[in-house]
C-alpha cells in the first residue's frame, strides 16, 4: 500500500506558490473541495490561475479567493451569480478565460490520459473559434483544442481510501474525476477516509495513481445554490 | 400569444416515447411538466446525471444532487451518474435525441446566439455551445420579438453567434416554425388569435407561409 | 423507463447484414460476449470487420467466426494464440490491421465522445506512422489519429437493467464501455438482468443512453486462457 | 551469465518505495517475486486493474481477473478496476513510473524493437507502443546476444521499431547498462563472471566503459 494521508488541508498544500496554476474541482458549489479552498485563503497565496466551471458565489467557493485579490485568472465556463467577480473583471482585475463546458471538461480529460490535442465541433463559427485551427471530417467542421494541465488540482470525493482511490456521490462527481488526472500535484479531500482494502475496486471512480495527497476534511457546508423543492 | 407555459406545453407535443432530452435553464426546464404520462423519456443534465427527476421533497433535499440550473432534483429509477467529460461525450456523439434551449435570436439558416449581449457582463456559454454544435435535433423556445418590438427572428443574428446552423425548430409566443435546409423560416402553426399577418411584421428574416396555417392545439 | 429489452442473442442481431462493421467487447477471452458471437455463428453473415483487441482462440471468441470464414477484416492489437486466423492471414484470405493497443482503446472512446481525431504518441517512427500525420507539441511529437465507430457494438457486462445500464466485473470490463459508446446500435448482453431501479445510479460504467438492446445471456463458459495458479 | 530469474532479480534492485510500475510478459512478470517485502509499490496492467496480487490459489481462479498476459491473478487490497481506454489514459499521461519489458533489439540512441519479425507471422504490439511511447522510466530486460551469438545491442535496431529513444536502462544476462542522453551504452556492471572484454565483443553499438566496472550484486 502506497499511503498519501497527510494530516490536514494546510499540510496539503504547503508547498503551493504565488503564481500556481490549479484545477478545482465541482459544478456550481456542488462537489466542491471546500477545506482546500479554506486553506489557500489562510495561506494567502497570489497571483493564481484556477481553471473552474464556476467562479462561485461572493461568499462561498472560489468567490472566496476573488474577495482576497489571490485569484489573477480565471478559466472557466460560466462565471454568473458574483458581484465581486464582475467588479474585478469590469474595473481590469481580473482575466477571464471563457470556454464551452464540455470543450473544458474534454481538454481537462485530454491532460489527464497525455492526449496533447484533439477536434471538437463545440464553438465553430463562433468569436471561441478565433485564432484556433479548424478542420472539417466528414463534413463537417472542427476545431482543435489543446489539452489542460495543472501545478494543483484540487478535487472532492464522497469516500476515499489512503492510497487515494475516490469515490463521488451524485452529481458532485462533474469535473473531479478528469482534474483529478490532469494535475502534476493532485489533492483529494474526502467526506470519509477509509483504510485501503474497504472501497470495492469495482466501484472506484479515480484510482489512487492519481492522487499524490489525501485527507479528510471537516466542517463541510454544501452550500445549495439553487434550493428548489416540490410540495 | 402564448404565454411561457403555454411555450412549454406547446413543445412538449414534440417529445416522442424514447427520447433522451436536455432541457435548457428557462422555459425549456417547464416542458418537463408537460410531458403526456405515457410517454417514456429520459431528461439529461450535462453536470452528470441521466434520468432528472421531480423537484425533491423538503426532506429530500440533497446538496450532491443538482442539475445543470444547479436546481436541487430527484433521480428517477433507473438513473445513471457520470462526469462532465462523459456527460458532453454524449452530447458531441448524438445520443441525446431533442435538445430544448432558449435563444436571443435566431437566424433564418438556422444560427443561434444566446450567450452574449455586448456591452453587458459576460457570464459565459455554458454548455451551449456544446449542444448546439452536436445536437441531432435542437428545438428553440423563445420570444418572437423583443421588448421593444424589434423582431428576434432575423435575416442575420447581430448577437455573437452560440452555433451555425442548428436550429431545426422554434417555438416562439407567436408561431411554430421549422427552419429550412436552404434557409428561411417556414411558417407551420399560429399562436391561438394571433395572424399571418402579425407574424409576417415580426419576422424580420425570410417567412414561408405556404397554404393554409394552422392554429396551434394547446 | 425506456425498455431496451430483447428476448435473445437471435432477436438482438436479427438487422445485422452481411459486411457490417461490429466491435467486439473484450480482452483475450475475458469480458467476451459469447451469447452473441453464438448467434453471429447461427446467423452465418458473412464479409464482417470486426474491431475487437484480440481474435480469440481457435475454438473460442472471435476464433468461432474466423473458422467459419464470417470475418473480411480484423482489426485488433494482438491476434497471437489462433492458427487458423494465422493461415488465413498467411493465405490472403484474412486482412488484418495492427493498432497499438491504448490508440484502439482511444479510438473507440473518441467514436462514443464525438471527437473524430486526436494526437498520441504511440507509434512514432513506427510503421504505425505510415501515411499518418504528425505534429510536435512541447517538443514531442504525437501522430493524428481517428475515431472509430461500429455498425453494431456487442458488449458483455456483468448487470445490466431493462434500460441498458450496465456495470462490468473485474478486468472484464476492459475495451467494453467505450464500444458501448460506439457503436451505432450497441447490444448488451449481461449475465444478469435486473428492473430498472435495482442498480445503485452512482455505481453505474455505462448509462443506458449508448444501450440499444440488452438480454440476459445464458450458459457462460468464461473460457480461461492462461489458468495460472499459486500454490 | 544471469539466467532469467537473475536478471529478474538485479532489475527488482531498481525498484523504489512508491511506485506504480508496469511489468511486460516473460522475464518482467518475474521480477514482482523479487521485490523487497519492506518495498511497497502498485503494479499496472494495462487491460484495466491497478493492484496485481500473486496468482491465485486453485479455489480463488476468476476468469473475470487476469492479467495483460492473459494469466488469472488477485487484487491487493486498494486495487482499483478501470477500463482499457482509462488505462492507457494514465500510461499516455505518465502516472506509471516504471515500465519493464522485453525487447528483441535496443540501439545505442535507444530505440526498441520489440513486436514483429520480418517473415514470421505477426501478432501484434499490444500494448508495447503505447508504453514506450509515455513512460516516464523505461528498464529493457533482454539477452546480450541471439542464440547464434549476434549482439542485440546494436548502433541501429534491424528489425521494425516499437519506439524511439525511450530505453533508459538494460539489463541482459551479461551486463547493466544506461543508455546515454548523446547515444552509447554505458557500462555500470558486470554480470557475475563476464569480462568487461566478452561484454565488448558482444555489444555492436558503441560501448562506453568508464573506470572499473564493478560486478552484480544478487
Amino acid at each position: 500500500m502506497i499511503d498519501k494521508r497527510v494530516a490536514s488541508a494546510q499540510e496539503a498544500i504547503q508547498d503551493i506558490s504565488d503564481n500556481a496554476t490549479l484545477m478545482i474541482g465541482g459544478f456550481g458549489l456542488c462537489g466542491l473541495p471546500e477545506n482546500l479552498i479554506t486553506a489557500l485563503l489562510k495561506k494567502g497565496v497570489k497571483g493564481l490561475t484556477c481553471i473552474s466551471n464556476n467562479a462561485g458565489v461572493d461568499d462561498f467557493g472560489i468567490g472566496l479567493l476573488l474577495k482576497t485579490r489571490q485569484v489573477k485568472k480565471m478559466i472557466s465556463s460560466y462565471v454568473g451569480e458574483n458581484e465581486e467577480f464582475e467588479r474585478q473583471l469590469l474595473s481590469g482585475e481580473l482575466e477571464v478565460e471563457l470556454i464551452p463546458q464540455g470543450t473544458l471538461a474534454e481538454r481537462c480529460r485530454a491532460g489527464g490520459a497525455g492526449i496533447p490535442a484533439f477536434f471538437t465541433p463545440a464553438g465553430v463559427g463562433t468569436e471561441v473559434a478565433e485564432g484556433k485551427e479548424t478542420r472539417v471530417f466528414n463534413g463537417k467542421t472542427y476545431l482543435m483544442e489543446h489539452w489542460l494541465r495543472a501545478d494543483f488540482s484540487f478535487v472532492k470525493a464522497w469516500k476515499g481510501d489512503y492510497s487515494g482511490n475516490l469515490i463521488y456521490r451524485g452529481t458532485a462527481r462533474n469535473f473531479n474525476p478528469m482534474m483529478a488526472t490532469a494535475g502534476k500535484i493532485t489533492i483529494a479531500e474526502v467526506e470519509e477516509l477509509v483504510p485501503v482494502g474497504e472501497l470495492d475496486p469495482n466501484q472506484i471512480h479515480t484510482p489512487g495513481i492519481f492522487v499524490h495527497r489525501i485527507f479528510q476534511g471537516k466542517d463541510y457546508e454544501k452550500r445549495i445554490e439553487q434550493r428548489t423543492v416540490s410540495i | 400569444m402564448l404565454d411561457k407555459i403555454g411555450i412549454a406545453k406547446r413543445i412538449a407535443q414534440e417529445v416522442r416515447d424514447g427520447m433522451y432530452i436536455n432541457l435548457g435553464i428557462g422555459i425549456p426546464t417547464l416542458v418537463a411538466n408537460y410531458i403526456p404520462k405515457n410517454i417514456h423519456v429520459v431528461l439529461q443534465s450535462e453536470n452528470g446525471l441521466l434520468g432528472i427527476g421531480p423537484f425533491p421533497k423538503e426532506h429530500e433535499v440533497d446538496a450532491d444532487l443538482i442539475n445543470a440550473g444547479k436546481q436541487t432534483v430527484t433521480m428517477m429509477p433507473g438513473s445513471a451518474l457520470f462526469s462532465s467529460a462523459d456527460s458532453f461525450g454524449m452530447i458531441r456523439s448524438g445520443k441525446v435525441d431533442l435538445t430544448i434551449l432558449g435563444a436571443m435570436e435566431v437566424s433564418e439558416n438556422g444560427d443561434i446566439a444566446n450567450w452574449k449581449v455586448p456591452g453587458k457582463m459576460v457570464k459565459g456559454m455554458g454548455g451551449a455551445m456544446d449542444l448546439v454544435a452536436s445536437a441531432k435535433n435542437i428545438i428553440v423556445a423563445m420570444q418572437h420579438c423583443s421588448k421593444d418590438g424589434a423582431s428576434k427572428l432575423l435575416k442575420k443574428c447581430t448577437l455573437p453567434i452560440t452555433g451555425l446552423r442548428c436550429v431545426k425548430k422554434i417555438v416562439s409566443d407567436m408561431a411554430v416554425l421549422n427552419v429550412l435546409p436552404d434557409g428561411g423560416f417556414r411558417l407551420l402553426e399560429r399562436a391561438p388569435g394571433v395572424s399571418v399577418e402579425q407574424i409576417k411584421n415580426a419576422t424580420a428574416g425570410k417567412l414561408v407561409v405556404d397554404g393554409e396555417i394552422p392554429e396551434m392545439k394547446i
